[in-house]
């Protein structure tokens, strides 16, 4: 790639990052964070933006599903094969531990926890989410491969919970990611969370799993929401 | 002596001492250092913090906890409550052993308000027996996760299983899981079930049996010995320097423990020892655990032969829409199973309270003294040294 | 406990002393006296025990009171010492250097009241929150829910009723009614 | 038989390793369920894992050497497939023996570093410290455990005077007193506990470990690429299998044999890895630098003199 | 060993089989129920919510009225945290929790339901929390024992009975109310009951007073003798005693001094309007508009009757129930506000109403009944057969009564009893012994007067045997010897109409040297000259037909009070604090 295309490219992406965004940087940025230029290995000269690229401000492609028999076949092997992220976000994660030991057992509905974002379908948003978190669960899902599914526990992620006046924790989890699956309960049993894997199963095998691109369409409004609230969009490397 | 050879030990001289002042800035364009993070989205933090780790190697140079991720603003929240709507928002402040937060937030309405006589006999050994539950479901899944954080995943699994027993025993007694909600000011909500103590006695009978495997699991272990056994070292002198409490110190040989110094509720009725070990590693501190995980059994059998029938489960209160508590401040403690819990609590006279204040033992645990022994300890036992000190994020933070 | 506050008050300052449980007792000092009198009682007494740093916001008479709550493992007894600083521009003496635990306190107080404590380490840094930009969220005048209100998008679409102004909307909407209701009502 | 049948029969013989691998995967996960108290996943989980990771519709890039990382790892596979005689029917060239020939034992040494360092370019380029961590803890933990097990193969070697694998099975035939395990007890010994190590479960599983370096060099992969990533592992975990199957326990005579000795052997390592933490990764080359290199050179010194 | 832990593997996995049907334990707190027939919609459980995860919503197919909003509780499980407080607290017990768990949805804005009217299929399990027992409550449910005199301290003189509640018990009483606000609604003066309440419970008793004052210018009256519908329809009557309203407001007016009631009220000055307002009568009605006509800036001037103002009040209630300083204390505060009253002047006679219409711009009537009804029975009457209300009015203004030895009362209401414990007390101070029988037709169930009067009555040594229809008087040679009566089944028929049906063969006999008759009064509208009848519009069973706002059709006249809506203080009251607004609305206007 040219030097002149590089720039190019660069501009275009400055371009399309939002003036409120830049509002938001000049307060909260760190030094290594700022815009800048740097000397390249072979000498030139190009434009960097840190924090552009943390806030992956890159609107997601929107991957259309195959057709027909296909995607069938391919959404009931979604189904039948969940892996969850292992991200206890909120109290809700205390009910995680009996799932995956013999007492309830998940494995054998095909659920199975899994370390990274990268290798994770589904998300479990175990309740409140305060906006320190939040940062790192929308970094998160952006992560994840599509398609992802997320289910949401309990009161808090629907409207606030206990925590509806809390100046720290969101209220509605569907302003800033999209949500499959809502279980209700505070915080919800091991076995009605089973019963929302069921109820994510049925979903995707109809065909319904596809919140991953409405993320993509609706990509915008769902920035515009969680600039709104954070502030601090410095992002430590390799933090999720 | 061979890792020596190796030189797979560390040389300490070369690392920054314990002593160093904090905040030492680590060069890292020096290339000698990286920086990772352990969390917040890792498997290896205990809920949901993390740790920025400065690594020379597998070394840990320095390390930085943060924590706010579970941020929720009780203190602020049980300011705009009523009194008696406090502690449904406390129950909340510490996931891993709830019923701690239920009675401190009712024991301080109960001190300031001065019906802290007149809760009723029953109510005192009910909540005994659901504070000693909380600590058993607690060392249920924290003695074994100990060797959960060595990735001995088979102790945890068998641990998971019996606390869920116990959250069972919970569930009949006090209509949930995991939050309890049971003791509220003035006294607890609802006597014990037809035939508990029988199905507990079974489920204790299961827990005798699991002591005994964890026993052969873990402490019989070579590699859990070898990768426990002068891991992250306590001193006694540490111990009020950074201000160590319960397992924790007992673990280093120092014993505090709040019921034996502080008796409340019945305590002084039992008859129990806190155990206590010499090493003040993390071997020390899980043999420590693992030994009250035996006696808490035994306390539970104690409380249901000497508790009463039956009794008055709640002293008459005025009516809680408008009880108001005179001006005045105290601070209640008890032993939680990560050690001392202690709230201090402000009121001004009106209907809500002025000040609420928590007091974890991961607070000073988890900042403070993590920071410091996980300077030159590798990066795989981070986990477990976390662990080892009880690490509870939400007490931290609120 | 009476003993040794008898003989602390010769030597500092102690202005109120309130004795809440035969084991803690509170003595409130002046500002300046309160770091010496917590190092006093750590090296002399026997509080060696840091349980807690804690801090109350009294708005309405214009003071945040520090609260250092030290036990003494000995003799099984607590005693808080508490002193009043201006809530302008508040500033208190670091004590980081008594135990190793305090200056997480004290970085917490000054994220949540804003109460400053020069040469305390880290003191500056984010502790909870991130990103923060309205007043120290702990304090009086910081009021949470109408924060989370106008910030958090609470779902639309609940509306409730108030028995009494229901029931007179419905059975007796022209009947005289006690001014304050009326004031309610609006 | 012409050099397209024999293909076929490769092909033929690859696939049934590879769903040995998934079957005994997914067998051993029941049984460590079973150990837990649980049922455990059920048997057709591991294709569904394959077809689900095949359906992840998005992919990520961190350059080449990110996608050619699986790929080495499947070469790995494969490659130690290719060369490794399967069924022993009596002949070089019989029908599952592939493509094994004289000194066959060092390339098959060779490939199983192969897939790790294919996987140490992939997991460095996808830029993850924690992939980089586990990277270089496995590697260093692979040359701790080739050292007393290259010793073993030597020594090996040397008793039967062959490098072939095909030979050195042939060499065992006729009852299981003719197996090394019992002629030469030392290098079966050094084999039994290297073993361990290769086939990277607790207290060895260093370079994946869980709860301390996330997933380790898999950190940054996804979809198809992870799915080649578990295929390739399948198949390595039993191909390790059928080496040392080949080495020390007397090879196979028919599939079923192949099966219920693979099994077991990597029973060996479940065994273990199930009632065991996990080593450091100083303590766990320190071990291999023990007990098994003495044997190994005990191994050696006895079978040269 | 470690090894040993592979012992388990032979073991049977102790997973559980179908965890999707697994039942959560009878004591579970899972979704809400509630029995919408047992709720009233009081608002409680919306208060102690912590999460403001409660609303009250109107709901189809339940009605307001009294004792019952007609809303109901919708919660948001956006917000619920299961803690239960609300079915704790719940006034009716009909809020509670079922065992049930799992709700799983897509659409967020589902999770809002009204329990026990939305559909859900968790309403027929049984179990799940309910509020624990016994000794469980979140207030007081007994009321906080009034201090009375003891029937042998009280049942020979006229002193006031009832003692009132000290600072401590006030503040508890008050402390066990909810402040729904119910009652608010049934209380005909829709006084700020739960307003005042809470001022007590503030101890900031010179607010109370003024809410009082905002809506009844008669609290130490109230106080004492109002007829508390309010405490019928009280949320806390449900599982326990109801608030004690009337001695609360009691307490609020006798602590305020009567001398600081004008600075409290804030009435020192009051700007005239220059409009004058006549006003009939000094009873309840009377005063009420007075009162608020007054603040308005009218001059008033009343037309009472009697030498005394009060009316009914003062001369239909007996002097033990209300002592007449009490009344003054009321009157008095009234009539420094610069209310005119012109003593023994009886409309029609003194001064006609045409001329009041002349002088004045409006005329408010709040006449009561002061006749007396009788049963017409044979031998009524003879000269000692008396009406209730005259005797009462004799005893209060002092004069000499025939008081005989044996009485018999006719009648089961409140001023049946009134006279009944009068005759008794002047017969204990008389013969040092009570010989009084009050009979009525009513069952002793369905009798109106106040459960705690028929109770006194009986402690004071008065016989109350109800269930009696009376059939003649038996008079010998002039005297009367007693009353005879049957039993009496029912009163009313199918259609609602008063038919009493007797069992004739069931008699009774009352020996009696004296009969009362007190089965209700009757208005005395004479005052009300002819040219102004004519124009005066009738309404059903003899009354006077008024609009809204008491105004009849004359326009001028407005009439209110007992004559309107029955024998009631209360009721009085309310009516002359809305005629004031109604002439105030009529003179503006005009």
């Amino acid at each position: 790639m040219s030097e002149k295309d590089m720039n190019d490219k660069v501009n275009e992406m400055l371009q399309r990052s939002e003036t409120n965004v830049k509002k938001a940087e000049k307060t909260f940025i760190h030094p290594e964070d700022e815009e800048r230029e740097v000397v390249a290995p072979d000498g030139s000269i190009i434009k960097i933006n840190p924090i552009y690229d943390y806030f992956s401000n890159e609107k997601p492609t929107e991957e259309k599903p195959c057709s027909g028999v296909i995607e069938k076949f391919l959404n009931w092997a979604r189904a039948e094969s969940i892996w969850v992220l292992g991200f206890g976000t909120g109290c809700g994660s205390i009910e995680i531990p009996p799932l995956v030991t013999p007492r309830f057992d998940m494995f054998r509905f095909g659920v199975q926890m899994r370390p990274t974002p990268r290798q994770s379908n589904a998300f479990i948003i175990s309740g409140y989410l305060s906006v320190k978190t939040l940062k790192r669960v929308i970094r998160t899902y952006e992560q994840m491969p599509s398609p992802k599914y997320i289910l949401a526990l309990g009161s808090c992620t629907i409207n606030g919970g206990m925590y509806y006046d809390s100046y720290s924790t969101i209220n509605r989890l569907d302003k800033y990611i999209p949500v499959d699956v809502y279980i209700a309960g505070c915080m919800p049993r091991p076995e009605a969370l089973l019963a929302g894997f069921m109820k994510l199963k049925e979903l995707i095998k109809e065909g319904k799993g596809e919140k991953a691109n409405e993320y993509a369409r609706n990509f915008d409004e769902y920035k515009a929401n969680q600039k709104k609230i954070i502030k601090d969009w410095n992002m430590p490397d390799y933090n999720w | 002596m061979i890792n020596k050879f190796l030189g797979f030990e560390p040389d300490k001289e070369k690392l920054p001492s314990l002593t160093a002042k904090i905040g030492d800035d680590i060069d890292l364009s020096s290339h000698k250092y990286q920086k990772i993070w352990l969390g917040p989205n890792h498997p290896g933090v205990t809920g949901n913090m993390s740790v920025e780790l400065w690594v020379q190697g597998n070394t840990v140079v320095k390390a930085k906890t943060h924590v706010g991720y579970l941020h929720r603003g009780f203190e602020k929240l049980i300011e705009r409550r009523l009194f008696v709507q406090g502690f449904p928002t406390s129950i909340r402040m510490c996931v891993a052993e709830p019923d701690t937060n239920e009675y401190l937030i009712a024991t301080c309405t109960e001190q300031l308000s001065g019906y802290d006589k007149a809760v009723p006999e029953m109510a005192k050994w009910l909540r005994m027996l659901s504070l000693e539950m909380a600590r058993l479901q607690g060392l249920l899944r924290g003695v074994p996760g100990q060797g959960g954080t060595f990735a001995l995943g088979l102790g945890v699994q068998w641990g998971v299983y019996l606390r869920d027993l116990i959250l069972d025993r919970f569930e009949e007694l006090t209509g949930a899981r995991v939050y309890h909600m049971y003791i509220i000011p003035g006294g607890v909500r609802g006597l014990l079930p037809d035939g508990f103590k029988e199905r507990m006695e079974d489920n204790l009978r299961d827990i005798d049996d699991f002591i005994i495997r964890i026993r052969r699991l873990m402490f019989h272990n070579s590699v859990f010995k070898k990768r426990a056994k002068g891991l992250a070292i306590v001193t006694p002198e540490m111990v009020d320097k950074y201000g160590i409490v319960g397992t924790t110190a007992r673990g280093c040989g120092v014993k505090r423990d709040v019921r034996k110094d502080d008796p409340y509720l019945h305590y002084e009725q039992l008859d129990f020892d806190p155990p206590t070990d010499t090493d003040g590693d993390v071997y020390a501190r899980t043999w420590v655990r693992w030994q009250e995980l035996i006696q808490t059994v035994d306390l539970i059998r104690q409380i249901m032969a000497k508790m009463p029938d039956k009794g008055d489960i709640k002293t008459p209160m005025p009516n809680v829409l408008h009880w108001k508590i005179p001006k005045g401040e105290t601070y209640v403690r008890l032993e939680s199973g990560r050690g001392e819990y202690g709230m201090y609590y402000v009121t001004d006279g009106s209907d809500k309270p002025r000040r609420v204040n928590l007091r974890g033992p991961s607070y000073t645990h988890a900042i403070a003294l993590l920071e410091d022994l996980l300077v030159g300890a590798d990066v795989a036992d981070v986990h477990g040294i976390m662990v080892s000190l009880q690490t509870c994020p939400p007490e931290i933070e609120r | 406990m009476k003993e040794l506050i008898n003989k602390l008050s010769k030597d500092f300052n102690i202005t109120d002393a309130v004795y809440q449980r035969p084991s803690l007792t509170f003595v409130t000092v002046p500002k300046g006296v309160a770091i010496s009198l917590v190092t006093d009682l750590r090296d002399y007494e026997g509080y060696s025990h840091f349980v807690m740093m804690s801090c109350v916001d009294w708005i309405e008479e214009g003071k945040f009171q520090l609260l250092y709550l030290l036990h003494n493992p000995e003799t099984k007894t607590d005693i808080g010492v508490k002193t009043f600083i201006d809530r302008e521009n508040a500033e208190m003496a670091s004590a980081h250097h008594l135990w190793k635990q305090v200056w997480t306190y004290q970085r917490e107080l000054k994220e949540a009241f804003g109460i400053d404590f020069p040469g305390s380490p880290r003191v500056d840094e984010d502790f909870v929150v991130e990103g923060w930009v309205e007043m120290p969220h702990m304090r009086r005048d910081f009021d949470t829910k109408e924060y989370s209100e106008n910030t958090y998008f609470p779902r639309p679409g609940r509306e409730t009723n108030d028995p009494a102004t229901y029931m007179r909307k419905k059975l007796y909407p022209n009947e005289p009614i006690t001014a304050k209701k009326q004031d309610n009502d609006k | 038989m012409t050099i397209y049948a024999k293909l076929g029969y490769t092909l033929l013989g690859l696939f049934i390793v590879l769903n040995w691998g998934f079957l005994m995967g997914a067998t051993f996960r029941k049984i460590g369920a079973r150990l837990a108290g649980r049922y455990g996943i059920p048997f057709y989980q591991p294709w569904l894992n394959l077809l689900k990771n095949i359906s992840i519709r998005t992919t990520i890039t961190h350059g080449i050497m990110y996608y050619i990382g699986p790929v080495f790892r499947l070469t790995g596979g494969v490659g130690l497939f290719l060369f490794m005689p399967m069924v022993f029917t009596g002949s070089p060239n019989g029908l599952w023996t592939n493509f094994s020939f004289e000194g066959d034992l060092i390339l098959i040494l060779y490939f199983q570093v192969f897939g790790m360092l294919g996987m140490a370019l992939g997991a460095g380029q996808g830029g993850h410290p924690y992939s980089a961590m586990g990277i270089a803890r496995g590697l260093a933990q692979h040359a701790a455990v080739e050292l007393p097990l290259t010793l073993a193969f030597l020594s090996i070697a040397i008793q039967f005077d062959t490098f072939s694998v095909y030979k050195i099975v042939e060499a065992q035939q006729g009852g299981f007193e003719n197996w090394i395990l019992f002629t030469n007890p030392f290098a079966a010994a050094t084999i039994i506990l290297a073993m361990l190590g290769a086939m990277g479960h607790s207290p060895f599983n260093l370079v994946k470990a869980p709860n301390e370096i996330l997933i380790g060099p898999a950190t940054e992969f996804e979809g198809t690429y992870l799915g080649f990533m578990q295929s390739a592992g399948s198949i390595l975990h039993v191909m390790e299998a059928v080496l040392f199957m080949n080495l020390v326990f007397g090879g196979a005579n028919s599939w079923i044999e192949l099966i219920v000795k693979t099994f077991l052997i990597y029973f060996w390592s479940v065994f273990v890895g199930m009632v065991f933490p996990r080593f450091k990764i100083e303590q766990s080359v320190t071990w291999f630098f023990k007990v098994p290199l003495l044997l190994g050179f005990l191994a050696i010194i006895i079978y040269s003199l | 060993m470690p090894f040993t832990a592979w012992s388990k593997v032979v073991k049977e996995p102790v997973t559980i089989k179908d965890p999707l049907n697994r039942e959560a334990a009878p004591r579970y707190r899972g979704f809400h129920d509630n029995d919408v027939d047992e709720c009233i919609g009081c608002g409680t459980c919306e208060a102690i919510c912590e999460n403001e995860a409660i609303d009250l919503v109107p709901v189809d197919g339940i009605e307001t009225k009294d004792g019952d909003s007609g809303l109901r509780p919708k919660i948001d499980y956006g917000r619920c945290c299961w803690c239960a407080l609300c079915v704790d607290i719940c006034t009716t017990n009909s809020l509670r929790l079922t065992n049930e768990y799992k709700w799983i949805d897509t659409d967020p804005d589902n999770f809002r339901f009204v329990p026990g009217v939305d559909k859900k299929d968790w309403y027929d399990k049984k179990d799940g929390w309910r509020k624990p027992e016994p000794n469980y409550e979140f207030y007081g449910l007994k009321r906080v024992e009034m201090g009375e005199l003891h029937p042998e301290e009280r049942d020979d003189s006229f002193i006031e009975m009832i003692q009132g509640y000290s600072k401590e018990q006030a503040e508890a009483e008050a402390d066990r109310c909810v402040e729904c606000g119910i009652c608010t609604a049934t209380c005909p003066a829709h006084m700020g009951i739960p307003e005042y309440i809470k001022a007590i419970r503030n101890d900031d008793l010179e607010e109370g007073l003024r809410i009082l004052y905002d809506t009844n210018p008669l609290p130490e009256i109230c106080g004492r003798i109002c007829t508390h519908k309010c405490e019928t329809v009280c949320t806390m009557g449900h599982k326990g005693d109801p608030i004690s309203i009337r001695w609360l407001k009691r307490y609020i007016a006798d602590q305020n001094p009567s001398e600081k009631y004008k600075k409290i009220l804030e009435t020192d000055k009051l700007t005239k309007n220059g409009k004058k307002v006549a006003i009939i009568g000094s009873g309840p009605a009377g005063l009420s508009a007075a009162y608020y006509l007054s603040l308005l800036g009218y001059d008033i001037e009343i037309f009472e009757k009697l030498a005394e103002a009060g009316g009914m009040m003062r001369f239909g209630i007996p002097e033990y129930r209300l002592p007449y300083d009490q009344i003054d204390k009321d009157v008095n505060y009234i009539l420094s506000l610069g209310v005119k009253i012109h003593y023994n002047t009886t409309i029609g006679k003194d001064i006609t109403l045409e001329k009041l219409n002349e002088d004045f711009d409006a005329v408010f009537a709040g006449t009561g009944l002061h006749l007396g009804r009788s049963t017409r029975i044979e031998g009524t009457e003879h000269k000692h057969v008396y009406q209730s209300i005259e005797l009462l009015r004799k005893i209060t203004e002092g004069e000499e009564i025939h008081v005989p030895e044996k009485i018999v009362v006719i009648g089961g209401g409140n001023v049946a009893m009134d006279i009944t414990r009068s005759l008794a007390r002047l017969q204990k101070i008389k013969y040092g012994k009570v010989q009084v029988t009050a009979t009525s037709l009513e069952t002793e169930e369905k009798m109106p007067a106040d459960r705690e009067e028929v109770v006194e009555a009986r402690e004071e040594g008065c016989v109350v045997n109800p269930g009696w229809s009376p059939q003649r008087i038996e008079i010998v040679d002039g005297k009367i010897k007693g009353l005879h009566v049957v039993q009496c089944l029912s009163l009313f028929d199918e259609t609602g109409n008063f038919n009493p049906q007797c069992n004739m063969k069931n008699e009774n006999f009352f020996e009696a040297d004296m009969v009362v008759e007190s089965i209700g009064q009757g208005m005395d509208l004479s005052y009300i000259s002819e040219p102004t009848k004519e124009h005066l519009e009738m309404g059903p069973r003899g009354r006077i037909k008024v609009n809204d706002y008491f105004q009849t059709s004359v326009g001028w006249l407005f009439m209110g009070g007992d004559t309107i809506q029955g024998p009631d203080v209360i009721h009085g009251i309310a009516n002359g604090h809305k005629a004031a607004v109604g002439i105030d609305n009529f003179l503006t206007k005009k």
